[in-house]
């Protein structure tokens, strides 16, 4: 097995992608001649070519809507934004557009196109340059939401990404960008849009995160006193209720460990169906670990501090289990 | 005669032909006249906007493209549509929801369609087709199609940020397509002047280093030309040209509005340059129409829309199932993915 | 009582809030000479004059960012997104600009900004004119988020969000402008932001709603055999949890009827956060009625069918308390 | 000299003089270079975009307006920040995110403010900072208050549609801002001809039919001269200005660039017009400066800079509480708001 970086992995998946099928290609701001801001397409340009591999003004709105106008015309556009908030300049070709074509054409005309974008807190680049944003997207009929963890997850979800007949959003935690792990590139390998996986199996409690807290969840299961379950969700929407509420059922706690506030997580959706779905079964009330309602702040302790990290996360499952009540969140306990 | 095909392709190929041309224009203008009228039985929900005076843009782009380039326009796209070749049942039933229209009326006034000639769903969002028709011509450049990808939008839509972005993102690129702005003067109920601090839209090309034509949006052929030059040059891989068509709408900006706000005089200097009439003694001259027939063609057209709006009305409601057979592939409605260049 | 029309009350609201406080002024699409294309703004630029009554060009990014550096210099700007989905091309001026400015500047510079924005289906504008879209604002740090139900609610909830210090986005449904109803206007008239209202008392079932929703629940209020109890949530964040958990806490069952997806609504945060406040108290799970996972079509028939009507709240209503089973939505039974 | 006042509005009032320009300009300069290095010695997180070689820009535009005119900068603003009048503490603390920094160390590298100076929070999303120098200018007209806004952004942003829709919308209310492009030839990695297809971003000011200026940007004298007529015209009533300030950064886009994009050359050619130096020999011919007292600035400004440096060395992280103090007014922080123009 050969260390590999999660960057490469997004690499991999574009360049396998391209080399298959002539009708992928690659759009965004400084992804062609210098290789990526997070260096995720370095060498592709001179794989594919300047017509495949496509650096951008710097027009959001452009490349978003050109890349639904190609999508519908044959190609599979695949664009990256470089720190997902800066779609909020864009977000109506994406939401409003691409996302409505299939319905408004009874089925004709269909927007095979991914973005993928980097995302998410932990390293300094401000409140402007470290959010989620999942929820702009959940939920809105005929888009789908992905979550990447690893090199594995972010190989397997970008391919079924390109695969797939309509618009998908992938986010790759850029935290993760510089992680290295084992790991066998197979190009037929895909994790299909929709599944969860069990990461961990326990007993005592069914942990479901994503993104860049399953690390973090993974290191709190090592801690904490309770045998906890953890899933990885990898598809915010459509999320696989299947796989939570059975795990659920076995375990009896559920608890959902994201990186996003309260308001504004997919939290609060898994939650409901799930209490919902396993209503009288469930031991211990529904818990939730959020970030608190504030902005992502810059100085390095207090970014540690806002975000979940595995001591927080081990009280909180801790507590729970120990005594079956939803245990507060650090900012309302006496610090 | 238009009644005569139900083919949106036929229906186009026949704009070869100049007399069809003028009898298009004049399907266009009934047609809009009925959709008011049909409001006012209670047929149409939500809102609809016209485009009556604006007929000669229509008739002159559609002439000048091929059926297989790809066309992005607004909610005002009654004409547009019928021009390109989406039937009068097509267009009608749409507007009235019911199956026969053609987004089987799914979408209503402000989302006609049909891929067979190019036409995607027209957008409802100002200026969100214009990056759609960027990428449309990244696409036939790509598939190494001389495709072109028209945009059409109107002179108010100028000032949003779409706009700047597509022209700039085309120009760079050198894409295929032609940015149509139909001038008619109003951006809903304001004048142009107190929304843009220049007169002619097309001097905008200038920051972006492309051709800026202005044209007399009233006169099909004058229309038709100055398509055929920015398409040849698209085809060409010379890059994009923004032409700005100088028009009118006789109607409100859309059911509702009784269009107060148009200075006294205004609206009748325009209907004395009708784009109909104009083109109408034209062809008199050409002896391709014969003098007085005029009358005649307004009176067949005015049968066969009544005799389309009979047939939409007696046209059900989509079923039920439909709200959810065309989210995503897994939908109901599956996969019947339209192939645009496949041949 | 004079009955009036729920614009008037927008009116009256901006009318008022003008004459009070001269730093109020308001910006949007032909809402100045035209009176607004709903007719919310009728008469004000006569009364307040051009440079407080100010129509915009077709340029969202540009008038709502104008109005959050007016705000931020002294001004109380009230901004018209004639359809809400048109901030898709503005968003970030308003969730990534206005809500972090109070952050960035350590409570030094705030945005006292008002978006108000018609919202919502029933009148056949097709389905990029007829979305709620309240998931693209709700839980971003720093932005309060309310929906009118008639003409009283959105008199107190506009001169409400217009006096906060904070930027807030007023969704106004567009189908209850022309509604009429019995009201008295008072200019001291408030409603609270982050309170929700007790609209009917009940003891079978608490049903959460806001809204055109609203008298869609009341209507089937008179119809379900269920004596149920209607909370008007009003404000969708920050919410009102006190109000919901204690009546939940009397009733024992919870219902949300919203105008949305399953996967953007508000429901899931309200249920999830419920059943860990009421955790073992409840008869029956927590109860969704959502719209189906689908674009706003365009005809009649199919659009009535989409949002929830009395009958269905009824009919879902009844089985939950029957049952204390939660009943599968419309789209899923054999129809 | 600076290190004798922590206070930002003192520091801008200094400016009067022309010897303290040229101190402020090597400041900008040594104050970059300490970033630098404290971003290898670890004390930086993220990101952070240097301006060195773009000087006389951010010391050209602070002499030509007031404390209270209000600026809206980019995250490429450590420059403007100073020259405004923000310390080197309030600098370099806030991105070594230490409580001693001008926004406490909640915002770091990309987001200086400080309100005594007129500047806003910058901006860290391209476009963003346009739109609200329009609402600072509306506000200015609304109160009755002659102050003008300064919208500061680079080439790039000229393809962004908040860009088009700021200017058109300025032009068309002749609200009093100066739109400040600074042209350093590169948006992040790529050279401008690859993004824009004019080569002069000032030419763009004819869509909006206002005047389309360019400046040397390296000439402090040049461009505190075209700020003053485009303040003065605003100021008049006369409407907003784009003015293109021809500059180019010495460094990469940001930390981790090396800038081995650019042509070789390049970088030479624009060391050969320094505009440290062009300013510092003009006062040796005008007797402000005496020859060789260059040196002795430079070794001046470092001494001050490290001293800064250390100070915010010294300053701790700000308290946890902070996180929550400032989302809200219900926040624990409270209402302190500024209150711009309140004599
Ligand atoms: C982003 C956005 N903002 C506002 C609207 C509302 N709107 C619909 S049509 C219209 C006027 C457009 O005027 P113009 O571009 O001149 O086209 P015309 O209607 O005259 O053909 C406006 C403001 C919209 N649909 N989308
Ligand atoms: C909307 C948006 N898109 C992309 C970016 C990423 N980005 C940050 S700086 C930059 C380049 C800007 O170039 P320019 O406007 O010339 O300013 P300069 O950095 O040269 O001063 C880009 C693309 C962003 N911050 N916001
Ligand atoms: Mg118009
Ligand atoms: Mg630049």
């Amino acid at each position: 097995m050969a260390k590999i970086w999660n960057r490469q992995a997004v690499l991999r998946a574009l360049d396998d992608a391209m080399a298959e099928d002539p009708a992928v290609i690659i759009m965004g701001e400084d992804i062609a001649a210098a290789g990526g801001p997070f260096k995720v397409t370095e060498g592709l340009l001179a794989v594919h070519g300047p017509d495949r591999v496509i650096d951008t003004p710097i027009s959001e709105m452009a490349f978003l809507g050109a890349a639904v106008g190609a999508a519908v015309c044959g190609m599979k556009p695949v664009v990256e934004m470089m720190f997902i908030e800066f779609i909020g300049v864009a977000l109506d070709e994406l939401t409003t557009q691409a996302a409505t074509m299939r319905f408004l054409s009874r089925g004709k005309l269909t927007v095979p196109m991914v973005v993928r974008a980097s995302a998410g807190a932990g390293q300094g680049f401000g409140c402007q340059h470290s959010q989620m944003l999942d929820h702009w997207f959940r939920g809105t009929p005929g888009l789908k939401v992905c979550v990447t963890s690893n090199a594995r997850t972010t190989y397997g979800l970008l391919r079924s990404a390109i695969d797939d007949p309509d618009p998908v959003v992938v986010l790759e935690p850029r935290v993760l960008y510089a992680e290295r792990e084992d790991y066998e590139f197979d190009k037929n390998y895909r994790i299909p849009l929709g599944t969860a996986e069990v990461v961990r199996s326990g007993k005592d409690a069914t942990v479901v995160t994503c993104g860049a807290m399953v690390r973090v969840v993974k290191e709190a299961a090592e801690k904490t006193s309770a045998n906890i379950e953890i899933i990885d969700l990898l598809t915010l929407w459509p999320w696989d209720r299947r796989t939570v509420v059975e795990s659920v059922q076995r375990t009896g706690r559920l608890v959902t460990v994201e990186e996003a506030t309260m308001g504004s997580g997919w939290g609060g959706e898994v939650c409901a169906t799930v209490s919902t779905e396993c209503f009288g079964k469930l031991k211990a009330p529904p818990h939730r670990i959020t970030l608190p309602d504030a902005p992502v702040p810059y100085s390095g302790a207090l970014e540690a501090r806002y975000l979940p990290n595995a001591d927080y996360v081990t009280q909180q499952v801790d507590a729970l289990v120990a005594t079956n009540r939803s245990p507060a969140p650090w900012w309302r306990m006496a610090s | 005669m238009i009644s005569n095909s139900n083919s949106p392709l036929a229906r186009r190929e026949a704009l070869g032909d100049r007399r069809e041309q003028l009898v298009r224009m004049i399907e266009i203008r009934n047609v809009e006249e009925r959709i008011q009228k049909l409001f006012a039985e209670g047929h149409i929900r939500g809102s609809t906007h016209l485009a009556n005076g604006q007929e000669a843009v229509a008739v002159g782009i559609a002439r000048a493209i091929d059926p297989d380039d790809i066309v992005t326009c607004t909610y005002r796209g009654h004409g547009h549509a019928l021009a390109l070749g989406v039937t009068p049942q097509g267009v009608i039933g749409e507007i009235c929801g019911r199956v026969i229209g053609c987004a089987g009326g799914l979408g209503g006034s402000m989302h006609l369609v049909e891929p067979s000639v190019g036409l995607l769903p027209t957008f409802a969002i100002v200026g969100a087709g214009l990056p759609v028709a960027c990428g449309a011509a990244m696409a036939a450049r790509a598939r190494g199609k001389d495709r072109v990808a028209v945009a059409i939008f109107g002179d108010g839509s100028t000032n949003i940020g779409a706009f700047h972005e597509s022209l700039n993102f085309a120009a760079i690129r050198k894409l295929p397509v032609v940015f149509v702005c139909e001038n008619n003067l109003y951006g809903e109920y304001t004048r142009i002047q107190l929304t843009t601090p220049v007169e002619d839209i097309a001097i905008r090309a200038t920051g972006y280093n492309i051709p800026g034509i202005i044209v007399d949006g009233q006169d099909v052929d004058a229309v038709a030309a100055a398509m055929a030059n920015a398409v040849a040059r698209a085809r060409a891989g010379d890059g994009p040209s923004l032409i700005e068509m100088k028009t009118y709408r006789y109607s409100g900006h859309s059911r509702s509005d009784p269009a107060t706000y148009r200075p006294a005089g205004e609206l009748d200097a325009w209907l004395k340059r009708d784009p109909i009439n104009i083109f109408a003694d034209r062809l008199e001259g050409e002896k391709v129409i014969a003098s007085g027939e005029l009358a005649t063609l307004f009176d067949d057209v005015r049968v066969a829309v009544e005799a389309a709006t009979q047939e939409v009305l007696a046209s059900p409601a989509p079923d039920m199932a439909e709200i959810l057979s065309h989210v995503s592939a897994r939908s109901a409605g599956g996969d019947q993915r339209w192939n645009f260049w496949s041949k």
